[in-house]
């Protein structure tokens, strides 16, 4: 087996998009896709992956739930790459997880290359996307100065919802404080948003059962959308597509009669405002809840400090030169005789 | 002189008592033993005790000399770790028996001859657990004659031990 | 050649029931060494010992083994009675033939074979033993009583009140500890200062008690009956020998904004400051760092930025170069009760401990912990007794007491219980509600643990008669959302989840050791608990002892105590102290480690390997007195006689007595007799 | 540890590392439980039922599947007892043991998410919701969101296929999951 085994070391990030961002959540994959090069991020989509099973996987079998994820490291592995992004929380998670109790026991890890048919060094490292622009953060500020436009996210202001998924078991939250987590914050950060300080971070939607007990889900997602509307968000920032379909597909039953739905906008998307990407190449037009709205009142704000500061810098010009005409027009002190 | 080379004649064993030394500390396994007796736990009777302060104070050369003298095993007990009466003995005991274990062994000690055990002052019904656990491990590993070649005649050794003792009173004498 | 004599008991029929003794003695009758050999029914009896003591004048023997019971049962007796008989009691040893041989066997023969090697090994031992005296250690009837609160307080009085000078040493600006922090105290709601204070001023003026505040200890040396402490005063920078106590230096003082540990935060003071009103000695000190004048000595200013105090101080008794002191005192007993501090929820941690993220980190302003509820309750404190929450200054009419909050939490980093918690909180329950009639108290609790007299009626008075609402379920999140603090719990009880908008939390934070507690037992030699608690020597037989003998233990240092328990254990302490200074001397068996310097290579390994530090290292000196060497010296004052230094010297320079390495060979030889 | 003694404690312990053993019934799992509100029992219910041996009760109960995972539970519990483990390993048990009380339509979501990985090796979602909805039966459900999503581009007709699909049947069978 072994033999065969000869990864030559590559370049760049293994990218493993899983289900969701093929399918219901691609907005997610195509603002990835848009913002990676602008930042330097060399990331390729592994070869034939395969779903990572999902809630179901480890619900149902405790093994498959750490197989089905591995024979996606194994690719990414074979490859040849030290480091595969999955953006999707859940993928994320169960790649985390199988990585982390693959590790943990060598056993286990003994048995997995019969169970996958292929070789498995568990060798890879599982990043998700907070991660990935977090430590990108100085790119991302550099890039969005150097657009020349004005930025549009200046002074908005945003609440970071991580869910349950990027920060819990803590043995998976890659650094992150479980209970007061800071990765999407510093982001918003970067991109010269503001970050709200709210309640609900770290609490369930309930995404997992969103077909089963809607019920419970909607209950859930109501009191996230509504703590940070109280907190003053003007849209939700989220890194977990089942966080994002449950928040934007049901938000018409979270909000009350007459409230103006908050828009729930993926992180890589906010990016890729901050980089002055077209909101079409960021997907921001799949929404249930219009973006456009919000785009709008960004960009009207935007101009408007613009014209202002224009203004102000041509007052300040205007007062220079009036001085300048004053000294000019001062009377000479006559020559003695 | 690994045992491999004493021949035993199955007769023998049939016969075999093993003879068991123990070395146990004063304030846990000694007062443990004391409790299997009071509360009459019936035990093996192959077993002399020796009774040290604590395990800190056994000299491995202690267990090669019992070896030496015809011990067919040795049973070394003390205080749990962190229960010593003087806060760490044992503890050294455990790093140097840790070590020599592993030597006795390269010298051809079978080591099923070899008990090391905490057994403390409550614990009588370990004690003797301890006790027969090891008699039947010996019993298995059969009668241990390998040093006893190295030994000089007991009486020997005890005239002279006299002798020397005699000197010395006459020395104080004097 | 020795002359030893053997005395073979039946104890009734415990042991000849078994074990055949007349055969044993009439066995050992020829053995190498021994002139003597008798049975008898009851050894230990009167005409037993008699027996013992005619034998050894008429045959004037030189050691006497007894098989008989194990020498934890009669060692003692047999050896006063050699001794009695003009026979060194260290030539008297016991062979245990009851509880290690006839007690446990059935079998008569092999009882008695056995019972003939274990006497053989005996007689084999004694052939070897030295006559040895008793040490004898002179004792320094003075304490050290390290800490002055409750418990140091009462422990320093007991003892200067039994007739011995005291040395009290106390880190802060005054004496009282944390229960002068508190307001009122249970089960019994009276005021702490009240009952505390005239126990402050005793202590104070006592004849034989000499106080240093502001002071820590900086080493303890020697052993039992002979310590030398070295205190560090630190500078106080007012002199308590001119100072009248007047606090017009704190009137002037610019500095006034500065968080008051006292008021634990809910108060200021100013740089130059009393703790509190009370204090004992009424002396303030000079908190330096937050100084104005030497904040600006600090920048390197060239003239001084204040001084104030020193203008305003009509005794001149500031001295703002005043430097720290050392004292050293010599004692022959310590007491160290040096007390407890309270467990913080925050970010930062001590290794091993972990913060609680859910309950947001101590950030929510208006979530408390018990010492600073006190603060609020006490008419001493900075609201002078009206609850009124920190954020806003209101009176808070929802008020959430949460037990156990890093107590029994192992996640945490602590699984003990802290013992006090579940009384305090009761009482923080009631005191709330006696002040505020309409208020609502709702406490979270796990289980209630009210063991103490008059403690559980206590606590079901807080729900019976003060309507203070237990829940039974910890609490999982604690958050501010607006003008209130969310408190999401669960009553395990009735089965439902419970959210409770709290206008102030007050959280049950666990008791801890003094931060620099380890660093402490490290100085004085005794050991503590993974968490930093002083261990006492046995923990039910000898609570107040240390595992160094001469040192002892009061209070909070050594577990969570309330304050009942911790005035107990510090007059048990005193007790003790008394007792070991009722002597003039410390007598001690001889059973200690004794170096050869003519083999002695100085290695130190001994030294390395002794758990009590006692031994040393001297230096050999030539002639004309300079040195050529070093040796290892014992020290049979500090010497317990476990003899692990004998194991590991390389060059078998340190010897044991009664366990010297000829005594256990001649044991291990004498077992090649079997067969 | 001998094989006759072993309880549904131990089982789990052994199987999934989490020791419900040590629960001391605090609650703090049921008071952070997102799904409490709307289950009959609790978190730390389950645990007792864990801990006194009632295996029947805990494998039968609807509530082990309305667990979200979020795992607040076991990022709070004083003790370690990893609930969130416990009860992933009372559904694996319960699924095992083919307990019928099983709710119809989430054990339907689980199968129907599994059936597409072991035949496609990705999830289709059209045709996951089309199959979940045959199983469970509650076929109208979420239809009002099925055009939205056609027209946001983000349900496809076409099911995608893995080349390695025998791959994931290998990974089936050797977890005993295979059919």
């Amino acid at each position: 087996m072994n033999a065969q085994y000869t990864a030559t070391p590559r370049e760049g990030i293994a990218y493993y998009p899983g289900c969701s961002l093929h399918g219901t959540s691609r907005e997610f994959d195509e603002s990835l896709r848009a913002i990676a090069p602008v930042l330097g991020l060399r990331i390729k989509e592994i070869d034939d992956w395969s779903c990572c099973g999902a809630s179901s996987g480890h619900m149902t079998d405790h093994l498959l739930g750490v197989a089905l994820p591995a024979r996606n490291l194994a690719l990414a592995e074979a490859e040849g790459f030290d480091r595969v992004v999955a953006p999707c929380a859940a993928c994320y998670n169960r790649l985390a997880i199988s990585q982390h109790e693959i590790a943990a026991d060598p056993g286990l890890a003994e048995r997995m290359p019969d169970i996958l048919g292929r070789p498995f060094r568990n060798s890879v490292e599982v990043v998700n996307a907070n991660q990935l622009l977090r430590d990108a953060a100085d790119a991302i500020k550099e890039k969005t100065a150097a657009t020349g436009k004005p930025n549009p996210l200046v002074g908005v202001k945003l609440a970071a919802y991580y869910g349950c998924l990027l920060v819990r078991p803590a043995a998976v939250a890659a650094g992150e404080d479980s209970e007061n987590p800071s990765s999407i914050d510093d982001v918003i950060r970067a991109c010269g948003a503001e970050a709200v300080d709210w309640n609900m971070k770290v609490e369930c939607c309930g995404a997992s059962l969103s077909f089963s007990r809607t019920a419970s889900v909607v209950r859930l997602g109501r009191a996230i959308v509504s703590d940070a509307r109280a907190h003053g968000a003007e849209a939700i920032v989220v890194a977990c597509p089942l966080c994002h379909s449950n928040l934007d597909l049901r938000q018409k039953a979270m909000t009350a009669r007459g409230q103006e739905p908050l828009p729930v906008i993926f992180i890589t998307q906010l990016v890729g405002l901050a980089l002055g990407l077209p909101a079409g190449q960021l997907g921001l037009d799949r929404h249930f809840v219009p973006t456009a709205p919000l785009l709008a009142r960004l960009s009207e704000r935007a101009l408007a400090r613009e014209a202002d500061e224009a203004r102000k810098k041509a007052e300040a010009a205007a007062k220079a030169a009036a001085r300048a005409e004053k000294v000019a027009a001062a009377p000479r002190g006559g020559e003695p005789e | 002189m690994s045992e491999t080379m004493v021949k035993r004649t199955p007769a023998a064993d049939e016969a075999f008592e093993p003879r068991i030394t123990a070395f146990v500390c004063n304030w846990c396994t000694y007062t443990g033993a004391d409790l299997a007796g009071t509360s009459r736990l019936q035990m093996a009777s192959n077993v002399r005790i020796i009774r040290l302060p604590c395990t800190g104070r056994i000299d491995p050369l202690f267990i090669i000399k019992a070896f030496e003298r015809g011990a067919d095993g040795v049973i070394v007990s003390g205080c749990h770790p962190a229960d010593c009466h003087y806060n760490s003995g044992n503890y050294h005991a455990r790093r140097r028996f840790a070590v020599f274990y592993d030597f006795l062994q390269f010298l051809g000690v079978d080591p099923r001859r070899l008990t090391f055990s905490w057994v403390s002052a409550s614990e009588g019904a370990k004690w003797r657990d301890v006790v027969n656990e090891a008699v039947s491990n010996v019993r298995a590993a059969g009668p241990f004659h390998a040093y006893r070649a190295l030994a000089p005649d007991p009486p020997a050794v005890v005239d002279e031990i006299d002798a020397l003792l005699a000197a010395a009173e006459e020395g104080e004498g004097a | 050649m020795s002359r030893v004599g053997v005395f073979v008991c039946h104890c009734g029929e415990n042991i000849a029931r078994t074990v055949d003794v007349a055969k044993v003695a009439e066995a050992l009758k020829d053995h190498p060494g021994v002139a003597f050999t008798t049975d008898y029914k009851y050894m230990c009896s009167d005409p037993g010992q008699a027996l013992v003591r005619k034998a050894i004048e008429e045959h004037n023997l030189t050691g006497v083994v007894v098989a008989a019971c194990s020498p934890h049962m009669h060692e003692k007796t047999f050896r006063n009675a050699s001794d009695k008989a003009g026979l060194n009691k260290y030539m008297c040893e016991m062979a245990n033939i009851r509880e290690h041989c006839s007690w446990i066997h059935e079998n008569r023969d092999e009882a008695t074979a056995k019972a003939m090697d274990i006497t053989r090994t005996i007689i084999e031992k004694v052939k070897h033993n030295k006559p040895l005296d008793p040490i004898r250690i002179p004792i320094t009837k003075k304490a050290l009583v390290i800490g002055a609160g409750i418990a140091g307080i009462q422990a320093a009085l007991d003892i200067a009140d039994g007739g011995h000078k005291v040395i009290l040493i106390e880190k802060e600006a005054s004496i009282g500890g944390h229960m002068s922090q508190l307001s009122e105290t249970f089960p019994t709601l009276d005021c702490s200062q009240c009952i505390l204070t005239p126990r402050m001023v005793e202590a104070y003026q006592h004849p034989n008690i000499e106080l240093h505040t502001w002071s820590e200890v900086e080493s303890i040396d020697g052993y039992i009956g002979n310590f030398t402490a070295k205190i560090r005063k630190k500078a106080r920078t007012v002199d308590e020998d001119l100072c009248n106590g007047c606090g017009d230096c704190l009137a002037v003082c610019p500095a006034k904004r500065i968080s008051s540990e006292f008021e634990v935060g809910l108060g200021n003071r100013t740089a130059i400051y009393v703790p509190f009103p009370q204090a004992v000695p009424n002396i303030p000190v000079l908190d330096r760092p937050n100084c104005t004048l030497f904040k600006g000595r600090a920048k390197g200013l060239a003239k001084d930025a204040c001084g104030k105090c020193k203008e305003a101080c009509l005794k001149g008794a500031i001295d703002f170069d005043a430097e720290d002191t050392f004292v050293e005192e010599q004692v022959g007993a310590v007491v160290v009760a040096t007390g407890f501090q309270l467990y913080s929820i925050g970010r930062e941690q001590p290794q091993g401990l972990k913060g609680y993220g859910e309950y947001g980190y101590g950030e929510v302003p208006d979530v408390i912990d018990g010492l600073q509820f006190e603060r609020l309750a006490s008419a001493s404190g900075p609201t002078a007794g009206a609850i009124r929450r920190p954020s806003d200054g209101k009176e808070p009419k929802t008020v959430v007491f949460v037990h156990c909050v890093g107590s029994r939490d192992p996640e945490k980093g602590i699984k003990y219980c802290s013992k006090i918690c579940c009384m305090y909180s009761a009482k923080h329950a009631m005191l709330y509600k006696h002040k505020v009639h309409d208020g609502r108290a709702v406490a979270f609790y796990m289980d209630i643990r009210a063991a103490g007299k008059g403690y559980d009626e206590f606590s079901r008075r807080a729900i019976e008669e003060d309507h203070a609402e237990y829940i039974r379920g910890r609490v999982s999140r604690i958050f501010r959302e607006g003008d209130v603090v969310k408190v999401w719990g669960f009553d395990t009880l009735s089965g439902e989840q419970v959210v409770i908008d709290a206008d102030m939390v007050v959280l049950a934070t666990a008791v801890r050791p003094q931060p620099d507690a380890k660093k402490l037992a490290q100085v004085i030699g005794c050991s503590f608990d993974e968490h930093g608690f002083i261990n006492e020597a046995h923990p039910k037989l000898r609570p107040v002892e240390t595992n160094t003998a001469g040192v002892f233990v009061a209070g909070a240092c050594q577990a969570p105590r309330d304050i009942p328990d911790s005035v107990a254990m510090a007059s048990a302490a005193a007790a003790k102290v008394m007792g070991l200074f009722s002597a003039e001397e410390l007598e001690r068996d001889p059973a200690v480690a004794i170096v050869n310097e003519a083999t002695c290579i100085g290695c130190m390994n001994c030294a390395r390997a002794c758990p009590y530090n006692a031994i040393e290292q001297r230096e050999i000196c030539t002639v004309d007195g300079h040195v050529c060497g070093h040796t290892a010296w014992v020290n049979p004052g500090v010497c317990q006689g476990c003899g692990t230094c004998q194991a590991v010297c390389l060059s078998k320079s340190v010897e044991l007595q009664t366990f010297t390495d000829e005594q256990v060979y001649s044991e291990i030889n004498a077992l090649c007799l079997w067969e | 540890m001998n094989g006759t003694s072993r309880t549904l404690a131990s089982e789990i312990a052994a199987s999934a590392g989490a020791n419900a053993a040590a629960c001391y019934q605090c609650g703090k799992c049921s008071a952070g439980c997102p799904m409490a509100a709307d289950s009959d029992l609790r978190p730390h219910n389950l645990m007792r039922l864990v801990m006194q041996n009632r295996r029947a009760e805990a494998l039968s109960d609807p509530t082990i599947w309305y667990c979200l995972t979020c795992e607040t539970c076991s990022e709070r519990c004083p003790n370690g007892c990893d609930p969130a483990r416990v009860i992933d390993a009372l559904r694996e048990m319960s699924l095992a043991a083919g307990i019928s009380q099983t709710p119809k339509n989430i054990k339907a979501f689980h199968r129907a998410f599994l059936e597409q990985v072991r035949t496609n090796g990705r999830v289709h979602e059209m045709g996951l919701v089309m199959e979940y909805k045959l199983r469970s039966g509650d076929l109208m459900k979420d239809a009002t969101n099925a055009a939205p999503m056609f027209s946001r581009g983000k349900l496809s007709l076409r099911a995608h296929r893995i080349k390695g699909i025998d791959e994931m049947k290998r990974i089936f069978e050797a977890c005993g999951t295979g059919s």
